[in-house]
């Protein structure tokens, strides 16, 4: 049957059934077979709390979006355009933000009795004509694998689990991709399972089949390739950029990496990642706590390795005292928080902005520390490098704000070559004449020498410390000069700052600042605004503290300036104590990023369009 | 993988130097009452580290807060004054990073057991070689004389006008009861024993925990005189020997036997009990090192000085070192380049 | 000194209803994985509290934030779900301030012992009336399964992708060195002996430590099969009754005998020993505790399962009571406003 | 031998000797008794971290400093009009700040070699001609004590003991007071020991009738009583005041207070004090830290305590995910912070006011907290009264910022009745359809139900609340709604946040704003200027967040804002935030509060005069 090609630029396909029924999995492969086509891609996992919500209920919902196209792809998609649906919850959850006409692949066995009152459907929608108004495909997933697979020595359960792969052999034939980077990844998982490897193989083409041999699908599509700037790519979360970013910033530094955690959603993934590391001669310790976890990688940075500590809001709520030893010790140590909807446990699972201000001023005494941010998943890489170069080049601890949203959501990454990245190797100090507090001119950061050097046996610790010495003083006008030249320091950074692009119109009406995530959201919308001849100019930031130089002349350039932050308006506070000009906010704080229709709606609202 | 610190931590020009008690004092003033026990405890470690065969450069000394974490500032060694109780969760870092270093602790019964109790059990049941000396006064000095974790019941300190109302903890079971490898006890009169616990301590592969009696001539003065002057020493304290029967008092004619599990007080002298019923020392026994604990403010028996328990067990550094080694015999040595590209990756030209 | 709350706590009309376990049920969905051990330790805790005599309005759950410690929710009493480690320092100032009221902790490995280890260790010292409900799933599974301090050495988790290198804290012998009042031990399969062990730690006056051994499905699956399972429990565990012999096995044909402090598993039918040669529990004898509490993680001895150590303490809070009482006994009820005019005062007219 | 009288306003005497000279309370002996004479008093301890540092070296000098006069005094003053200095050490540390012709009382034998060479000294100042410039007495105390306690069966170390009551002796002569108040301490303190009592009060005398009857001492002073308000005083401290302000909001609260705490200086006090309180019935934790501590009040005050916990800038640090579970709880609670200099261990026995930053901004998520501090030793009563009011009335932990300055400086009290005092206490729901997060309409506090209430069993924590039932949610418009809500509530607070009153020129070109203890610096500074005739206004702010309603429209109206701060300009940043305004700063972080010429100074050259 002759099946008829449609060409898009971009798709917002979305997976989702329960807890167990593997759609993580299927997003995810569906991810990166897209991205190693050439496609760019943007996804984000969305799942409950609970570890197994009960079955076929609304909040055991989980889903996994993929957002890829031949343009560059910024957020995991506003509107979905394909809806994968195990079952009547999903469907229920999700359909509010389907596209009109978008399509829906529903597995009627999710659509018994039992799971449309669990879903709380009065009539079952695949039959009562309320999804008239879009591309329905109905499919008993459940009967054609069990028929397949009968025979094949699976349980019941372990056949009726592979039904997310069905559905990725009918999503892959949908969107002309090739099945062998999922084929790879079946054979590598299931290497010691052969049955449930060649089951899960078949079930795979089995899907493909289905679609290419119904009647019911009629359409193909077809998304060309992005234009990516060359080089050897692969798919990245947030959470393992990190990780990477630090291992590599380790080796160009030539430090051990040390990394003392304690587990916390959702920035676990970054000490998962780094314990299974051993093989690149990296230590971690998994500490009883996040205090001891911040306070072991001081006392491993101390020791000269490169100190990091991960954790999210509560961890880093408890880690404040243990920073500002750090500053007045002056030792290299970068602090990732990826950030989560607060205050206290909040919503863990959830993500959010509202990091900013503990980050900039949570400490007891003066205690300034530079904070950066990173602004999608793969620029996590980059700015933990970059957290590293700085923490080692001013002798400071560096706290690098990410988010669930980041942590989790995943996108194509050109991947650097070692030589590409500079060197950050510190100095540390060898000849007699060490003095703890002297300092470097011109970053002002302390000489660092090691245990283990001899003749520059010397003593650190959290009281205030005297100029050039480092012995314990309580003299009151050393104190000053010693709180003045740990602040310098910290403004010194500037220094590393790059100067702020402006993107747009140097004559727009607005400006937009935003920080961190809402990268994705803020300039999808700017970019469509601006395509369709509306004035706009756009400033994202990276680095928080010091913030960069030729910021404050935008700020006042501009008419109008308005700051979209997931929280109730840190940054736009800040930039307000610095800058001293009102500026307006956007601030959603739901668990989610914004959508890019939202600011959207935000900035015609502004300039009255 | 080389790195930049890897010639410190293994360098071939180690000349072991015959050190003084003198080469190991930093020059900086004591500041310290003049009668308080860390003085006799500062010049045993100043005259064990010498004996020790290894490099000075290669001693760091951590400290929380307290009168007793000043100590390190003392030290003519590396030393790194951290925050209230957190010295065992710094050296446990330090330690993991830097297997080549001699890492000690100096603590309080305050910051190693209150605030820093979590830490302390966590250190001791990982085993890493670390050495913990904790001052324990019995009271909270620096902050001028508030109960600590070791206060009695009863006792009337600035933040218990009234009397102390918490058991306080035993040490040496609380760090048995987390595995510690090396328990330990000494006081600060005592010159010859401390040097030796010290001494032990510093042999022992593994976390070594030493509970010094230290008096506060301040806010807690003579309050282990009952035990430790050299009047009242002979009767009330008895001396802990691996394989050597427990026997005290001023002419050595008193012991302790084993009733079932309970240890009493026997006389050498009335013909009823001799020596042979005594029970014996025996370091590798954690359940004797408990009961042994246990005696501990029980003002019927003296009080056990000494090594309670001495076993080995692979420490956490070492195992983290073999976990490395184990995974590069098998895999190879890492490909940095290779983990970045992760499983699978393509190219874009 | 009346207060608005005096009448809360002790009300006159206090009638004592006849409860069943559904009065103990909140009607919110049960969030755990099917087949959780969760499940079966909440029913069992539902149909113990309607036998204590206790109003309902006079129970709260206190937690931590784990699995288990969503426990409160589902519980149709007083409940705070506060935040990581520190249920037991939110339940110790409640407590003490309300002493009139049923304080219970559901927790679990990682919130009692990782982080919230200091708490632990410092309430069983001041021996708090407050019952700590211990859910052991040796793993942290609300994270999605990493490490926890009872994790095994070896064991592989998400952090520990080559296996765990820490050796177990043993929670029993941790209580013990922390001169906790009450430890016992159970397993979510057996719900009669949860049933019994809850019962007795309510029933005790002062802090109660209840480990219970509880399988997570999904992050450490099966963990405790070779111990828990109707095959394997009759071969595997065994149960301290007080004054009883230690026997176990299939045939009840085996027995605990004491080696000097060595357990060691003997056999009851090949005519060497006999019942009366068999260790005795005895509830009040600490040292026996801690002998059983080291079986642990002794894969030749069965694993014993009851009450460790039962022993009597005054509580921490009557202490406070008693310390105010005295206070107002030996000064009469204080005057505020004399107490703020201190030491000296005069007048300005 | 006839005296001259000489008639001051207002004097500032200077205790000073070893550590173990027992400066400390020859100087709160000489403070409360000039007060119960009815002059106004403002003193200030001032002591080394050590307990006991080394006898006779410059940095184990002790001393105690009191200002008092006919008119009010606001701080301990700046310049020292008479100096007890007890050996060579304390001469030459306080000397620096002795006026031109001041008074000099110095014991000889703190002069011998031994001293002047610890002191280090070359000669001996008190023989080399060098103190010229001023009345120098000299009085070799040892020798008068050892001569008269001879046979006193006092062993020579309690016979050396008593020459600060000598001193003491001497001081109340010159200054006209009476012995009694000093006599009746002794007697009290020492009933146990009367050959101390007896030797205590026979030196006393003997001290007065030396300088009665030395021809050295040609003058008398006579200070005559300051025009107090009517009423009942004392002397107190500011952390005896906070205990006391605790235990009277608890009275008119109707609730059993509950104290959490860790010792940590200079906040123990607070802690010594509520400790003794049994006999009122009052509860207190000393916890195993400051998790413990804040968490155990908490847990009180989910019990219907008024619950508390004091601690310093360390100890704040580890509070801060506690504090945002209390946010997330609506929980009324007390939080005081003493603060002392940072960062880090910093400077623990010196004062500082550097944790704005952490009390209004230090914690994860969204979690405001009303903040206030008090400005006076005697205002830390009111504002710890106010804390609980708040806390009470709007179901909020507060934050109550006083200093290591006001914690120990001490000053007269008039003891308010407790019938003066407005009734605080809250209503506890009873009635069966009680809602958790239902809230009062006017202060969107939430309903409080206590446990042991039948039928109002429910459940609360730390993860985000469903609107009005208080069900765990993570739906993400009630989010947005709940963290506004919280917002909104803390706002609300403004409804009790009195308006600024404007002290001085609403035509001036200066407006100066402070807050916390500086009052006494700046008010002094600003009513000498004025007198001077310069044209000057002054705000002193209690209320941090939220900001008085009318602060605003002040800081607009006037040319030029100077904010001077014991920390690099936390306030001032706060303020252009929220105001808009470039404002000026003043910032000494010297461990010291500020003298008041320091403030006159930069006035002066604020405004070019
Ligand atoms: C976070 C924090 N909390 C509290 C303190 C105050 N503090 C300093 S030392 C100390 C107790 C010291 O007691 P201990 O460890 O027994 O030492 P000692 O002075 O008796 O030798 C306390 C509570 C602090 N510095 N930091
Ligand atoms: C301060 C803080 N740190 C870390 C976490 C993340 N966290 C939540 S539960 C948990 C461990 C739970 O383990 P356990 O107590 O054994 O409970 P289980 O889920 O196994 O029942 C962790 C690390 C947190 N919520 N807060
Ligand atoms: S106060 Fe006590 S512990 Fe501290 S230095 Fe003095 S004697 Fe030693
Ligand atoms: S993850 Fe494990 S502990 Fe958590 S609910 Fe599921 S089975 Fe229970
Ligand atoms: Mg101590
Ligand atoms: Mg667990």
């Amino acid at each position: 049957m002759e099946k008829q090609v449609r060409y898009l630029d971009e798709v917002t396909i979305r997976f989702a059934g329960d807890s167990g029924d593997g759609m993580q999995l299927s997003g995810s492969q569906f991810s990166d077979t897209s991205a190693s086509t050439g496609n760019d891609v943007n996804t984000f996992p969305d799942y409950p709390s609970e570890i197994r919500a009960p079955e076929g209920t609304l909040y055991g919902v989980s889903a996994y979006q993929v957002h890829f196209g031949s343009k560059l792809v910024k957020t995991p998609g506003d509107k979905i355009d394909v809806l994968i649906a195990m079952n009547a919850a999903s469907l229920k959850v999700n359909l509010p933000n389907l596209k009109k006409n978008g399509i829906i692949i529903a597995n009627t066995s999710g659509f018994s009795d039992k799971y449309l009152k669990l879903a709380k459907y009065e009539s079952n929608p695949l039959e009562d004509g309320s999804l008239k108004d879009y591309d329905l495909h109905v499919i008993d997933i459940n009967s054609i694998v069990e028929k397949e697979l009968a025979g094949s020595g699976l349980t019941p359960k372990n056949i009726d689990r592979t039904k997310n792969i069905f559905a990725l052999g009918i999503a892959y034939w949908l969107f002309n991709m090739p099945l062998d980077y999922t084929q790879k990844w079946i054979e590598k998982k299931f290497s010691k399972k052969p049955e449930v490897r060649d089951a899960n193989l078949k079930v795979l083409k089995l899907g493909w089949e289905y679609a290419e041999n119904s009647p019911d699908f009629k359409y193909r599509y077809r998304i060309s390739s992005a234009k990516l700037e060359p080089g050897t790519y692969r798919n990245i979360t947030g959470n393992e950029a990190v990780a990477l970013g630090m291992v590599v910033a380790a080796r160009k530094a030539k430090l051990p990496l040390f990394l003392g955690s304690y587990p916390i959603t959702p920035a676990t993934e970054i000490l998962h990642h780094i314990s299974g590391y051993k093989q690149y001669g990296i230590k971690h310790l998994q500490a009883e706590d996040e205090i001891a976890g911040i306070c072991s990688a001081i006392g491993a940075a101390y020791g000269g390795a490169l100190g990091l500590t991960t954790t999210s809001g509560p961890g880093l709520s408890l880690k404040v005292e243990a920073i500002g030893m750090a500053v007045m010790l002056e030792l290299p140590l970068v602090i990732v928080d990826v950030q989560r909807a607060g205050p206290s446990t909040g919503m863990p699972t959830k993500t959010e902005q509202a990091d900013l201000f503990i980050a900039l001023f949570g400490r007891h005494g003066e205690a300034p520390v530079p904070v950066i941010a990173a602004i999608t998943a793969s620029d996590c890489f980059q700015m933990a490098f970059e957290a590293a170069r700085i923490a080692l080049k001013y002798m400071t601890p560096v706290i690098l704000l990410t988010d669930g949203y980041l942590g989790q959501s995943s996108e194509p990454w050109r991947i650097p070559k070692l030589s590409e990245l500079p060197d950050i190797s510190p100095t540390f100090y060898t000849e007699p004449d060490y003095q703890p507090y002297k300092r470097d001119p011109e970053t002002l950061a302390r000489l660092w020498a090691l245990p283990g050097t001899k003749g520059l046996e010397h003593r650190i610790g959290g009281l205030e410390k005297e100029d050039i010495t480092g012995l314990v003083s309580h003299d009151p006008l050393n104190h000053q000069k010693m709180v003045e030249l740990r602040a310098q320091k910290v403004e010194r950074v500037i220094q590393d700052v790059p100067d702020v692009e402006l993107w747009g119109d140097e004559d727009a009406e607005l400006l937009l600042i935003g920080w961190g995530s809402t990268y994705g959201a803020i300039k999808t919308a700017f970019d469509k605004l601006r395509n369709e001849g509306v004035k706009l100019a756009y400033i994202h930031l990276k680095y928080l503290n010091p913030l960069p130089k030729n910021l404050g002349g935008f700020i006042h350039k501009f008419p109008k300036v308005l700051v979209p932050e997931n929280n109730l308006g840190q940054l736009k506070f800040v930039l307000q104590g610095k800058y001293l000009k009102e500026l307006m906010g956007l601030h959603k704080i739901q668990g989610q990023t914004f959508r890019a229709y939202e600011i959207e709606a935000k900035i015609k609202e502004v300039l009255n369009i | 993988m080389e790195t930049l610190i890897d010639n410190i931590i293994s360098k071939s020009d180690i000349t072991f130097e015959k050190y003084t008690p003198k080469d190991f004092k930093s020059g900086i003033d004591v500041r310290w009452c003049a009668g308080c026990g860390g003085y006799s405890i500062l010049s045993q470690v100043q005259r064990i580290l010498p004996e020790l065969n290894i490099p000075r450069e290669k001693f760091v000394f951590i400290s929380g807060i307290g009168c007793s974490s000043r100590f390190p500032y003392y030290m003519n060694v590396y030393g790194f004054h951290s925050i209230h109780g957190r010295a065992l969760a710094v050296a446990s870092g330090l330690k993991i990073a830097r297997p080549d270093l001699s890492v000690w602790i100096a603590t309080g019964d305050g910051d190693c057991m209150s605030i820093g109790g979590n830490h302390f059990i966590h250190m001791l049941r990982r085993n890493l070689d670390i050495k913990v000396l904790m001052f324990n006064n019995e009271v909270y000095s620096l902050t001028k004389g508030q109960a600590s974790p070791t206060s009695h019941e009863g006792q009337i300190t600035k933040s218990s006008p009234l009397g102390v109302l918490d058991t306080p903890f035993n040490p040496a079971a609380l760090a048995l009861g987390s595995s510690a490898s090396f328990v330990a006890r000494t006081f600060d009169r005592d010159t010859k024993h401390m040097q030796l616990m010290f001494e032990r301590a510093a042999k022992h592969r593994g976390s070594a925990f030493v509970e010094i009696y230290t008096n506060c001539v301040i806010y807690n003065d003579k309050a282990f005189d009952f035990f430790t002057t050299v009047d009242t020493r002979k009767e009330k304290t008895v001396l802990l020997e691996h394989g050597k029967p427990l026997i005290f008092g001023t002419n050595n004619d008193k012991g302790i036997r084993l009733d079932g599990f309970t240890p009493q007080v026997v006389s050498l002298t009335d013909s009823t009990w001799s020596v042979n019923d005594l029970l014996v020392h025996n370091e590798k026994d954690s359940t004797l090192a408990f009961i042994l604990a246990n005696m501990t403010y029980n003002e019927s028996l003296p009080r056990p000085m000494g090594v309670f328990q001495d076993i080995e067990r692979p420490t956490y550094e070492e195992k983290v070192e073999y976990q490395i080694q184990r995974e590069i015999e098998l895999k190879g040595e890492g490909d940095i380049e290779k983990l970045m590209r992760g499983f699978e990756y393509w190219e874009i030209s």
